[in-house]
C-alpha cells in the first residue's frame, strides 16, 4: 500500500511541478492585462527541451557541468519519498525533516556547482548569488526547525507533521512562509537569475534536455516548499487531506505569484538584510520555544 | 556680446541669420577662441571634418557651439592644408569624441588631443583608409586586417569581465569597462559603435538631397523623424526655404507623438531593469495606444517616413483629428493613474533616489543635453531656445530638476510626457488650414546648413553642405547620446555595482543614435550589470 | 514540428536602428502578448530554439554574431526581422555593413562550412509586430505563405519602334498582354 | 495607493490582448504595406527606381532578348511610399498587405518583364514599348517620329538638321 501512494505521489509531483509554473506565469499575466500563456505551456517547453540535444560549452569541466542537473533533479525526487504530498502514506518511511533539507540543498549546490563548472562569467554570478543568499537563509531555517524540533520533541517526519500550534511555532511558520517564498527565487529574491542582469545565472550555458532537468530540478523545489508548508498546517489522515492539498497548492500559487508580479527586484545587500531579520525572528520563537510557549 | 568676442580673435563672418553665425578663424586662434566662447555660456554642440577639396578648398574642421543664452548657433570653421589641427579637447571636454570622429574618418590629427585613438571603424579596419575622404567610395569594402588582441594589460587591482556586446539588459549591443574597488566603482570606459553603419558616406555617394531624410530617420527607430526633420531643417537653412505654417504644426504633433512613446517605453523599461516587469507592461499597453495614433496619421508605426526637404507629405483630415484627440484625452487619464500608483511604490522610488549623481558643472562641461541635462539642473531645450516649426506659437513648460540622479532624470520624463499630451492638445486644436508642401526650390550648391531638434533624448544637430546635382556635400549628424554617453561615467563614480544599469539606462542611451560614426577602441571592456556585487565576490 | 507549442527566442541586434528591436520587444506587452503562444524572450542563446537577427549586420557586429548563431542549439530556426536583415536595407552596399542574412551565409559558408538553417524573413521597416507573429506562425506551418515571387513577362510581337509608332497612331490605346509566373505555385 | 491600487486597476482592466494570427486585424486607412506593380499599367520608365531610396526597386536592360526588367525586392524595401508618388503610371501603390513573411528570399520578389523597342536608326533597343506610348500620347503628331530613334539617333539627327539649317541659313 505504501509503495502504492509512494509511486501516485511521484507520479503527481512530476506532473504537477511544471503546472504549477504554469499557473503562475498564468497569473502574473492576468496582473499585467496580458491573455499569458495556457496553464500547460511549462510542460510544453520542457517536452521540447527534452527533445533537443544539449551542447557543453567547450571550456566547462564536463563530467561536473554534465550530471549537475540530474542530480539536482533525483535529489529532489527523493526528497519527494520523504515528504508526503497528495497521498501522506508516505510518512511512515524513515527520515527526518533534516534529510529533508539536505536534500533540497544538495540539488541547489549541484546547479551551483554546475554553473562554476560551465566557466561562464555570468553563471559564476549567478552561482555566486546562489551561495550567497543560501548561506544567510539557511541560518533562519535551521532556527526554524529547531523551534519546530523542540516544540514536537522530534525531527522525524512522522511526529512533525502536522505541528502544533504554540506562539513559538506560530511565528516559525510565519518566518517560513517567507523563507519559501526566498527559496524559491521569486522575485525580488530571484537575483542568482536576474534575467535582465545576469541572464538566468547559473543556468545560462545549460541547453537541451540538460536545461529541461535544471528547470524542472526548481520547479520540484518550488512545489517541495510548498508541500512542506502545508504539510504543517494540514490534517494527516482522511478523505479531505488529498482534497484540501490539491486546492490549497493553487491558492499558495497564486498568492506567491500575485506577490511576484508587484515587486522590484532587490539588490543582493537588501536580500541580505532581509534575510538576516528573518533570522533574528526565527532566533526568537526558537528562545520562546525553549521557554516552552 | 558674441560679436566682441568674435572680433577679439580676428574672425572672419561668412553668414549669418538670426538662428546661426558660420565664422572662419585662423587655427592659432581657435584654442583661446573655444576657451572663450565656453566661459560665456557656450556648449559644444557638434564637431564636423569635411574634405573641401571638392569645393575647391582644403580639409577643414567646422566647430558649432550653442548657447541658450544669446540663442545662437555658432560655426566656427578652421581650414588646414597640411591635416593639422590643434586640439580644443583640453579646453572644452565635449569635443573629445568629435575630434577623434575627424581622425578616423577623415586622417586629421588634432594636436594636443588627450586621448588620440581610433573612435569610429571596426577593428578589422586597415590602416590609412578613410571612408570620408572624397577618393573613398562608398560601397567599396577593403579587406578584412587581423583584429589585435586588446591592448590593456590584465589588471589584477579591479576585476574584468568580458559581458557583452549583447546584454540583454539593452537589446542593443555595447560594452561597458568598470573598475571597481569592492564594491564601488571607480572608473568607467565605454566602448561601442558596433552599428555604425557608413550612414555620412551613403548619403554623399548614392542618395540624392531628398532620399537623405529617409535615411536620416533610420539614425534611430526609436527618435528617427526627429533627425529627419532636423536633417530637413538643415537643407532649409541652407537654401533659405521657410515650410508652410500646416507643415509646421504636423510636424510639432509628430515629433510630441514620438517623444511621449519614447518617453513611455523609457519608462517601462526603467521598471524592467528594476525587476518590475507588471510596471513594464503597464507603460507599454499605454504606449501601445501612441503606437495606433502614429500608424492612422503616417501609415507606419515608426519611421513615419512623412518629411521631405518641402514639407510634409501627409496632410490630417478633420476626423481623424478628433479622433486623435479624443484617444490622447484618455490616454492621459491613464498614464496619471498608472503613474501615481507606481510612485507610491515607495520602495522601487527609494531604489533610484541618489544614485547616478551627474553635478552641473560636469554636465555643462561636457555638453549633455536633453533630460540628462535638466535633471541636473541645466535649463536647455532646444524648442524654446531655438524655436523650430510652431513650437514658438505653443505654450509648454520645462521641467528641471536639480538633484541629478536616477530619480530626476525619471521625474523629469514624466513631466515631459505631460507637457507632450499638451502640446498635442494645442497643436492639434490651433492647426491652421493650408499646403502642406512646397515644390518650387532651388538648393545652392555649397551653402553651409544647420539644423536643429529637440529629441527625445536631447537636442540632435544636423550640419549640411549643400553640394551640385541635388546631393549633399557633408552631412554631419549629432544624436545626443553622442554628448549623453561620455557622462556615464561620472554617474557610475562612487556607486554601488548593483545600480549601474539603471543608472547607464537613466541617459536613455541609444546606441544606434551615436554608432553612425564611431567606434571606441580602448581597454578590455565591461558591461556589468548590477551583477556587480558577484563580481566582488567572485575576484576576492 | 518540435517548436510548435513552445518556441524560444534570442535576439540578436546586429546593427539594427532599434526600430525592429523595439518591435521585438513589443510582441512580448499585453496588446500582442505572444507568450499565449509560447514563445518566449531568452537571454543565452544556448537555449534559444531561433535567432532573431535584426539590422543589416555591420562589420564589427560580424564576428560577434557568428559567434551567437553557433552557440544555439540544432536545429535551429533564423527570423530574418526588418528589410535590413533580409536584404540589407537602406544600407546594403555601404562599407560598414555586410548587407543582410544572405550574405552572412556566404560568410558562414565560406569560413566555417556551415549550411544556411531554416530562415524566414519577416520584411518590414520596422515589420509590424502582427507580421512578426505572422512570421512565427509560418515558421510553425501555422499559416500559409502569402507572398510569392511573381515574374510578369509582357508578351509583344512589336519590337521596332517604327512599326511601333504606325499602329499606335491608329489604336490610341494598344496595350499589350502580360504574362504571369508565379513561382512555387 | 501604490501597487495594492494598481493591482485592483489591472483586475479592472481585464485582458487588452487582441486575438491575432486566429482573428485579422484592423488597419487604418494610409496604411503602408506591401507596394505593388500593376504589370498591366507599369510602363517601365523608371522613376520610381530613381527616387527609391534603399534602391529596392531596380531596372536592369538586356539587350540580347529586347527586355526591361523591373526588379522590386520587398526584402529590402522601407515602405516609404515614394514610388507611389512619382509613378506617372499609377502603376506602383502600396496595399494594407503586411504579411509578407516568407520562407526564401526569392519569394520576396516581384519582376516585371516589359519589352522594349529597337531604334528606327540603329536597331538597338532603347525604351520600353509603353514608355514610348505614354510620351507619345502626350506629344504633338509631328514630333512623334522622332520618338522612334534612340537618344543616340536623336542627337545625331538633330545635328544633323542643325547643320543643314545652319549651311542654308549662311
Amino acid at each position: 500500500m505504501t509503495w502504492v501512494a509512494l509511486a501516485v505521489n511521484i507520479l503527481f509531483v512530476l506532473f504537477y511541478a511544471p503546472l504549477m509554473d504554469g499557473i503562475e506565469r498564468q497569473v502574473r499575466a492576468r496582473l499585467q492585462c496580458r491573455k499569458g500563456p495556457p496553464i500547460t505551456q511549462t510542460w510544453w517547453d520542457i517536452l521540447k527541451l527534452l527533445r533537443r540535444p544539449p551542447v557543453a560549452p567547450e571550456k566547462a569541466v564536463r563530467p561536473i557541468f554534465n550530471l549537475a542537473p540530474l542530480v539536482a533533479f533525483a535529489a529532489l525526487l527523493t526528497a519527494f519519498i520523504l515528504v508526503p504530498t497528495l497521498l501522506p502514506h508516505s510518512i511512515t518511511f524513515w527520515g527526518d525533516l533534516i534529510l529533508v533539507i539536505y536534500l533540497m540543498n544538495s540539488a541547489t549546490l549541484a546547479l551551483v556547482f554546475g554553473g562554476f563548472a560551465s566557466q561562464n562569467p555570468y553563471a559564476h554570478i549567478g552561482a555566486d548569488r546562489e551561495v550567497n543568499i543560501f548561506l544567510v537563509e539557511e541560518l533562519a531555517l535551521a532556527f526554524v526547525i529547531v523551534t519546530l524540533a523542540i516544540v514536537n520533541g522530534s525531527l522525524t517526519i512522522e511526529k512533525l507533521f502536522p505541528v502544533q500550534l504554540k506562539l513559538s511555532v506560530a511565528i516559525a511558520l510565519i518566518a517560513f512562509v517567507v523563507l519559501v517564498y526566498i527559496a524559491s527565487a521569486r522575485i525580488p529574491f530571484d537575483i542568482p537569475e536576474a534575467e535582465p542582469e545576469i541572464v538566468e545565472g547559473a543556468l545560462i550555458e545549460y541547453s537541451g534536455s540538460q536545461l529541461a532537468f535544471a528547470k524542472y530540478a526548481i520547479y520540484l523545489k518550488r512545489l517541495l516548499l510548498f508541500s512542506l508548508l502545508l504539510n504543517f498546517v494540514l490534517p494527516r489522515n482522511g478523505v479531505v487531506r488529498p482534497l484540501l492539498f490539491v486546492i490549497a497548492l493553487p491558492i499558495l500559487s497564486i498568492i506567491y505569484a500575485s506577490i511576484e508580479a508587484y515587486c522590484g527586484r532587490y539588490r543582493v545587500t537588501e536580500a541580505i538584510r532581509l534575510l538576516k531579520r528573518i533570522s533574528i525572528v526565527t532566533m526568537i520563537s526558537w528562545v520562546i520555544a525553549i521557554a516552552g510557549w | 556680446m558674441v560679436d566682441k568676442i568674435l572680433a577679439e580673435y580676428g574672425a572672419v563672418v561668412l553668414d549669418r541669420n538670426a538662428k546661426r553665425l558660420v565664422v572662419q578663424v585662423d587655427d592659432k586662434q581657435l584654442r583661446p577662441l573655444a576657451e572663450k566662447l565656453f566661459e560665456s555660456g557656450f556648449y559644444y554642440a557638434n564637431g564636423v571634418g569635411v574634405d573641401e577639396r571638392g569645393l575647391g578648398h582644403d580639409f577643414a574642421m567646422y566647430h558649432v557651439f550653442a548657447s541658450e543664452k544669446d540663442k545662437l548657433y555658432l560655426v566656427v570653421k578652421v581650414s588646414t592644408s597640411n591635416l593639422k589641427l590643434p586640439s580644443i579637447t583640453p579646453v572644452i571636454p565635449g569635443s573629445n569624441w568629435a575630434e577623434r570622429e575627424a581622425m578616423d574618418m577623415l586622417g586629421l590629427e588634432f594636436e594636443g588631443h588627450p586621448e588620440p585613438e581610433r573612435l569610429i571603424l571596426p577593428d578589422d579596419w586597415p590602416k590609412g583608409v578613410y571612408p570620408l575622404r572624397k577618393e573613398f567610395d562608398y560601397n567599396e569594402r577593403p579587406e578584412f586586417v587581423e583584429r589585435k588582441p586588446e591592448s590593456t594589460p590584465q589588471r589584477t587591482d579591479v576585476v574584468q569581465l568580458p559581458l557583452g556586446p549583447y546584454h540583454p539588459a539593452l537589446h542593443e549591443p555595447e560594452y561597458f569597462e568598470i573598475h571597481v574597488d569592492g564594491e564601488v566603482i571607480t572608473d568607467a570606459k565605454y566602448r561601442g559603435f558596433h552599428i555604425h553603419r557608413g550612414m555620412e558616406k551613403l548619403a554623399e555617394g548614392r542618395l540624392t538631397l531628398n532620399q537623405v531624410p529617409f535615411l536620416a530617420e533610420r539614425i534611430c527607430g526609436i527618435c528617427g523623424f526627429t533627425h529627419s526633420i532636423a536633417y530637413c531643417q538643415a537643407v532649409a537653412d541652407a537654401a533659405g526655404l521657410d515650410w508652410p505654417e500646416r507643415a509646421k504644426y504636423i510636424g510639432v504633433i509628430l515629433l510630441e507623438i514620438e517623444r511621449l512613446h519614447s518617453h513611455l517605453l523609457w519608462v517601462g523599461v526603467v521598471f524592467h531593469l528594476l525587476g518590475f516587469d507588471s510596471g513594464f507592461m503597464h507603460m507599454w499597453r499605454i504606449r501601445e495606444k501612441v503606437m495606433d495614433i502614429a500608424e492612422a496619421l503616417t501609415g507606419n508605426r515608426k519611421t513615419y517616413g512623412l518629411v521631405l526637404i518641402g514639407g510634409m507629405r501627409r496632410d490630417i483630415d478633420e476626423s481623424r483629428k478628433n479622433w486623435v484627440l479624443k484617444t490622447l484625452t484618455e490616454l492621459r487619464e491613464e498614464t496619471e493613474r498608472v503613474s501615481k500608483d507606481i510612485f507610491g511604490m515607495k520602495e522601487l522610488i527609494n531604489r533610484i533616489k541618489g544614485i547616478g549623481v551627474l553635478p552641473k558643472e560636469d554636465a555643462r562641461a561636457l555638453g549633455v543635453l536633453g533630460p540628462v541635462a535638466r535633471a541636473s539642473g541645466i535649463d536647455t531645450d532646444v524648442r524654446r531656445d531655438h524655436p523650430y516649426l510652431a513650437y514658438d506659437k505653443l505654450d509648454f513648460k520645462v521641467p528641471v530638476y536639480p538633484e541629478g540622479d536616477v530619480l530626476a532624470r525619471l521625474l523629469v520624463r514624466y513631466d515631459e510626457i505631460i507637457e507632450s499630451f499638451r502640446l498635442l492638445e494645442q497643436a492639434l486644436s490651433e492647426m491652421p488650414q493650408g499646403d502642406v508642401m512646397i515644390e518650387d526650390y532651388t538648393i545652392p550648391s555649397g551653402r553651409v546648413g544647420l539644423g536643429a531638434t529637440e529629441a527625445p533624448r536631447g537636442e540632435d544637430v544636423h550640419f549640411v553642405i549643400t553640394g551640385v546635382e541635388s546631393k549633399v556635400y557633408r552631412w554631419h549628424p549629432r544624436a545626443p547620446t553622442y554628448n549623453n554617453l561620455p557622462s556615464v561615467p561620472i554617474m557610475l563614480r562612487g556607486n554601488n555595482i548593483a545600480d549601474a544599469p539603471i543608472i547607464i539606462a537613466s541617459i536613455d542611451p541609444c546606441f544606434s543614435c551615436t554608432d553612425h560614426v564611431a567606434i571606441v577602441r580602448k581597454g578590455k571592456v565591461i558591461w556589468k550589470g548590477p551583477l556587480g556585487e558577484g563580481v566582488k565576490q567572485v575576484g576576492r | 514540428m518540435m517548436f510548435k507549442k513552445s518556441l524560444w527566442v534570442f535576439h540578436l541586434n546586429s546593427g539594427s536602428c532599434n526600430g525592429c528591436d523595439i518591435e521585438v520587444l513589443n510582441i512580448f506587452t499585453p496588446k500582442q502578448d505572444v507568450e499565449r503562444l509560447g514563445i518566449k524572450l531568452v537571454g543565452s542563446p544556448r537555449h534559444a530554439d531561433a535567432i532573431a537577427f535584426t539590422g543589416p549586420i555591420t562589420r564589427e557586429c560580424l564576428p560577434k554574431a557568428i559567434e551567437a548563431f553557433m552557440a544555439v542549439p540544432e536545429p535551429k530556426i533564423v527570423l530574418a526581422i526588418g528589410s535590413c536583415a533580409c536584404g540589407g536595407g537602406i544600407w546594403f552596399d555601404s562599407y560598414a555593413v555586410i548587407g543582410g542574412i544572405k550574405e552572412f551565409y556566404k560568410i558562414l559558408k565560406e569560413k566555417h562550412g556551415i549550411e544556411p538553417p531554416t530562415t524566414i524573413y519577416i520584411p518590414g521597416c520596422p515589420p509590424k509586430p502582427e507580421a512578426i507573429i505572422y512570421g512565427v506562425a509560418l515558421a510553425r506551418k501555422a499559416v500559409e505563405q502569402k507572398q510569392k515571387s511573381e515574374i510578369f513577362v509582357e508578351e509583344s510581337d512589336i519590337d521596332d519602334a517604327a512599326t511601333l509608332f504606325k499602329e499606335a497612331t491608329s489604336t490610341r490605346h494598344f496595350i499589350p498582354k502580360i504574362e504571369v509566373i508565379k513561382r512555387g505555385e | 495607493m501604490g501597487r495594492f491600487g494598481l493591482i485592483f486597476k489591472s483586475i479592472a482592466k481585464g485582458r487588452v490582448t487582441e486575438k491575432y494570427p486566429f482573428a485579422p486585424i484592423e488597419l487604418p486607412e494610409g496604411f503602408r504595406g506591401k507596394p505593388e506593380i500593376d504589370p498591366e499599367k507599369c510602363i517601365g520608365c523608371g522613376a520610381c527606381a530613381t527616387v527609391c531610396p534603399p534602391s529596392a526597386i531596380q531596372i536592369h536592360v538586356d539587350e540580347e532578348q529586347g527586355y526591361k526588367t523591373i526588379d522590386l525586392f520587398l526584402g529590402r524595401c522601407i515602405f516609404c511610399a515614394r514610388c507611389e508618388e512619382v509613378c506617372p503610371a499609377e502603376a506602383i501603390r502600396l496595399t494594407k498587405e503586411f504579411e509578407l513573411a516568407a520562407a526564401s528570399e526569392e519569394d520576396l520578389h516581384q519582376v516585371v518583364k516589359l519589352k522594349m523597342a529597337k531604334c528606327a536608326g540603329c536597331g538597338r533597343p532603347f525604351d520600353t514599348v509603353r514608355h514610348l506610348q505614354f510620351i507619345a500620347e502626350k506629344l504633338p503628331e509631328e514630333q512623334k517620329p522622332m520618338l522612334a530613334l534612340c537618344p543616340d539617333c536623336r542627337a545625331k539627327l538633330a545635328s544633323k538638321i542643325l547643320t543643314v539649317a545652319a549651311r542654308r541659313h549662311r
